[in-house]
């Protein structure tokens, strides 16, 4: 059973590798809709690795609410402000030697800290089971004022969007 | 856990970090938001890799996860409610040809 | 009255069809269509597709004397007649060549309506075909001639009239002929 | 009620036959390959069966559509390929197969090629928690459900890739038809199932089928005012779903050409087509699981049942193709949220109400209350009819 262990361990490695390159494709592609495209793959990947992480229930939802609704959303401002043609004109600005370095800077300090920092791994944590029961219990006892809140932002965005992104009815708009 | 907790955790650094770079060189507004989605993306499995290993109430990352992934879509409808106003009036999308209160 | 019922009342009249189309006739409201190359509907007498040349008796006796005014009437002229000349090199009305393309041919029926002799007449034939474009769908006299008898099959009505037609200028001429000219020797 | 004990065995190894079957093969690999092997040939042997019968599925649909339809119109439908046009799909697999694949020249090239690809994923994947039978699960996942929902979630994204990267004005108004009918038809539809989930109390999908388990007296769900009010929701939000008539704007031939699959030929054709049509197994499949007990069923072999539930189901919606005209694009979206979605709300009050309440007074007070708001969504959702028209001269 241990070859097992080992094609899953492949599986989640290389799938760290796929979602990094589709990762760079968000930031460096020209076409914005093949960016958004990656962006799709980056996140069907990151659920890919919640579910390695025993987090089905929040893959399920990633996948629901990221790709289901986020990014139709994204494609559909992409086809409304892009030209049909896909231009490609620069995308970047002329930050982007500094920012590479600064990032680097940052990811290296950042990245030996973290393999110094002794983690506390539990075995407990490592052991818990979390049911989509369990979370819905947690849901509605202990965070229940905090999913109130998040259910009346979500009403105020809904609103707040429509509002916004509505036609100007008293005026023609800009000819 | 299968793999080491710190491969999880680099592995979302780097993926934040591309997501900052993203952020900071982009033109597009749209750009940023989808960079800004990478950003959030790395940081909820972040959450989960800390509550599958060090904490010691399993729920509570993914609860946060669940909260951070409804900011993330309330933030992309409005932000990209906020880009089509911006196209109707300025007819572009790119954030330095929007420079009317920068002199 | 309740919203919907218009809905329900259509996807009844549907699922009536689809029940019934099983075990009513045709002329009921079940399946009319025919299938076709086993079964076919029986061609109605108007139908009028390809002249053909109408011949009396054996098709040696045509009654084509090749004098041309189809081929002259024809509008998108896809007829070609030479008439044929006898051994001493006079005229011999009939045609030797008689051709017809069908590449051409647009069902007008004009050489139906201007020949004098009734002798082309519109065909019910309709599975035409070749392989090539070219020279196979011209079809050649032998292929154009058709007894009377066929023509009696597939159009009686139209037949039956020129056959009346043909057999009283018969008689008149013979009797006009027995007037002129008194009988010289035995009448076979 | 009850059968013959020797006739129950005889119906529990014919039900069983296909889980045996696995079985034996995979003992019979154990005898003489390491373990590992035998749980990667377990996972093989039903990956095969299922990418083997959603072609399968979706080849004789077709047939079963044109058949049905033909009937409903008063013709045959094709009887000419095989006995009554069985070898008909082949027939046209192998046209699909030989068609020239024509790409536009402005074409997006890589993303043209990868959406037919990719939109055949997702139909695929959700085959993976549909219970074909007893014990016939592929992954008796604990979230199926929610797993099936995501899943064909992503349907609309493959959409967009094939209506933008064919630079054509009739794919691309296709894809934003489609993303805006897809998003808000799958809302109702997700809201439909909350009562199931709040019954059973749980989201497998092997589990919602045991709790409506019951001989001869049937505990189906669609049984119950909720579950019926419920499953019809579902089902017309189904019908959206897969973009088939009277819901198929997207694909609307008299306006749009095809919509989002007009640049597509040959076998890229043929794999939209067949996503199309798993998709609508799949939905039907689950409505069967969610509304209509699964696999539950006397006398003949669970998964007998089950695909005569989902044929059933998919007759209805090809009997609604043969019967419906097209909507009109407002009327679409404002029938999901202004009438489905309402409706779904008000249908999950109702549902957690049936818990609490005995059986007599529960049906009393929720036909009441369907009453109630569906005559009052219809008021609400009246628009202005013009007075009928009088034409006194013309009588």
């Amino acid at each position: 059973m241990e070859i097992l262990e080992l094609f899953s361990k492949i599986g989640i490695y290389a799938t760290m590798a796929l979602v990094l390159v589709f990762a760079l494709g968000v930031v460096a592609l020209r076409n914005l809709f093949h960016c958004a495209l990656c962006l799709a793959a980056v996140l069907i990947g990151t659920a890919m690795i919640y579910v390695a992480l025993h987090a089905e229930f929040l893959a399920a939802v990633q996948i629901l609410v990221y790709v289901g609704a986020v990014m139709t959303l994204v494609i559909f401002v992409i086809m409304l402000t892009e030209h049909l043609g896909g231009k490609t004109i620069r995308q970047t600005n002329r930050q982007s030697p500094a920012a590479i370095i600064g990032l680097s800077g940052i990811v290296v300090l950042l990245g030996t800290l973290l393999m110094k920092t002794p983690w506390p791994v539990t075995a407990k944590a490592l052991d818990a089971k979390v049911s989509v029961m369990s979370l819905g219990k947690a849901l509605m006892g202990t965070y229940a004022f905090p999913f109130e809140v998040i259910s009346v932002i979500l009403i105020a965005c809904l609103i707040g969007a429509i509002v916004i992104a509505k036609k100007d009815v008293s005026e023609k708009g800009p000819s | 856990m299968i793999i080491p907790l710190q491969h999880i955790l680099i592995f979302s650094l780097l993926l934040f970090a591309t997501g900052l770079y993203g952020v900071l060189v982009r033109r597009n507004i749209i750009g940023i938001l989808i960079s800004i989605e990478l950003m959030l993306n790395a940081a909820n499995l972040n959450l989960i890799a800390f509550s599958k290993s060090t904490s010691l109430a399993p729920e509570t990352g993914q609860i946060f996860a669940i909260f951070v992934i409804a900011i993330a879509a309330t933030a992309a409808a409005v932000g990209l409610a906020i880009v089509l106003a911006l196209y109707r009036v300025r007819k572009t999308v790119y954030t330095d040809e929007v420079n009317l209160l920068k002199w | 009255m309740i919203f919907g019922t218009g809905i329900l009342k259509g996807l009844f009249v549907t699922l009536k069809n689809f029940v019934t189309s099983y075990f009513r006739k045709p002329d009921n409201g079940g399946i009319f269509t025919v299938q076709y190359p086993e079964e076919r509907d029986k061609a109605i007498e108007a139908f009028r597709n390809f002249p053909f040349l109408a011949y009396d008796g054996t098709p040696d006796k045509v009654r084509c004397v090749a004098c041309g005014i189809c081929e002259r009437e024809c509008p998108p002229k896809c007829i070609h007649i030479v008439m044929e000349i006898d051994p001493l090199g006079k005229p011999a009305r009939r045609p030797s060549v008689f051709e017809i393309d069908h590449g051409l041919c647009m069902n007008c029926g004009m050489c139906e309506d201007v020949c004098p002799f009734d002798s082309i007449y519109m065909d019910h034939a309709f599975e035409v075909t070749a392989a090539d474009r070219g020279k196979e769908l011209v079809r050649p006299k032998e292929a154009l001639l058709k007894s009377n008898d066929y023509f009696l099959k597939i159009r009686p009505g139209t037949a039956t009239l020129v056959d009346q037609k043909r057999r009283a200028a018969e008689e008149k001429k013979k009797l006009s002929r027995a007037a002129t000219l008194p009988p010289q020797g035995p009448v076979s | 009620m009850s059968m013959p004990p020797f006739l129950r065995d005889i119906e529990f190894a014919v039900d069983l036959s296909l889980v045996n079957a696995k079985g034996w093969c995979l003992d019979l690999l154990g005898h003489f390959l390491p373990d590992w092997t035998v749980v990667l040939a377990s996972i093989v042997i039903s990956g095969v069966a299922i990418l083997a019968l959603g072609p399968l599925v979706m080849m004789y649909l077709t047939l079963l559509e044109r058949k049905v339809i033909g009937r409903i119109q008063n013709r045959y439908g094709p009887n000419r390929v095989g006995k009554w046009g069985l070898l008909q799909p082949i027939a046209d697999g192998i046209k699909m197969f030989t068609k020239e694949d024509i790409v536009p020249a402005q074409a997006d090239k890589i993303v043209h090629f990868l959406a037919p690809v990719v939109i055949v994923v997702p139909a695929l994947m959700v085959f993976l928690v549909v219970p074909f039978g007893e014990r016939m699960t592929a992954v008796n996942l604990n979230i199926g459900l929610l797993y099936f929902i995501a899943v064909s979630s992503i349907t609309t994204i493959p959409i967009f890739m094939g209506s933008w990267a064919s630079r054509n004005k009739y794919s691309l108004l296709g894809g934003m038809r489609t993303a805006a009918q897809m998003i808000s038809y799958e809302i109702p539809m997700t809201l439909s199932v909350v009562p199931v989930i709040m019954m059973s109390q749980s989201l497998s999908t092997n589990t919602i089928v045991m709790t409506q388990v019951g001989d001869l007296d049937l505990h189906w769900f669609i049984f119950t005012p909720w579950g019926l009010v419920g499953f019809l929701i579902y089902f017309l939000c189904a019908v959206a779903e897969c973009n088939r008539p009277p819901f198929d704007l997207p694909e609307a031939e008299s306006e749009l050409v095809a919509g989002f699959h007009t640049e597509y030929s040959g076998m890229k054709f043929a794999l939209f087509y067949m996503a199309e049509y798993m998709n609508a197994f799949t939905l039907c499949g689950i409505a069967t699981t969610l509304f209509l007990g699964g696999w539950q069923g006397p006398f003949f072999p669970s998964w007998l049942w089950f695909f005569g539930k989902t044929f059933a189901l998919i007759c209805v919606m090809i009997w609604f193709r043969g019967t419906l005209p097209r909507f009109r694009v407002d009327q679409l979206m404002g029938f999901a949220w202004k009438f489905l979605l309402p409706l779904t709300l008000i249908n999950i009050p109702v549902a957690a109400l049936w818990f609490f309440v005995p059986e007599r007074l529960a049906w009393l007070y929720s036909i009441a209350i369907f009453a109630v708001s569906f005559w009052g969504l219809v008021k609400l959702n009246c628009a202005f009819v013009p007075e009928k028209r009088i034409y006194p001269l013309a009588d």
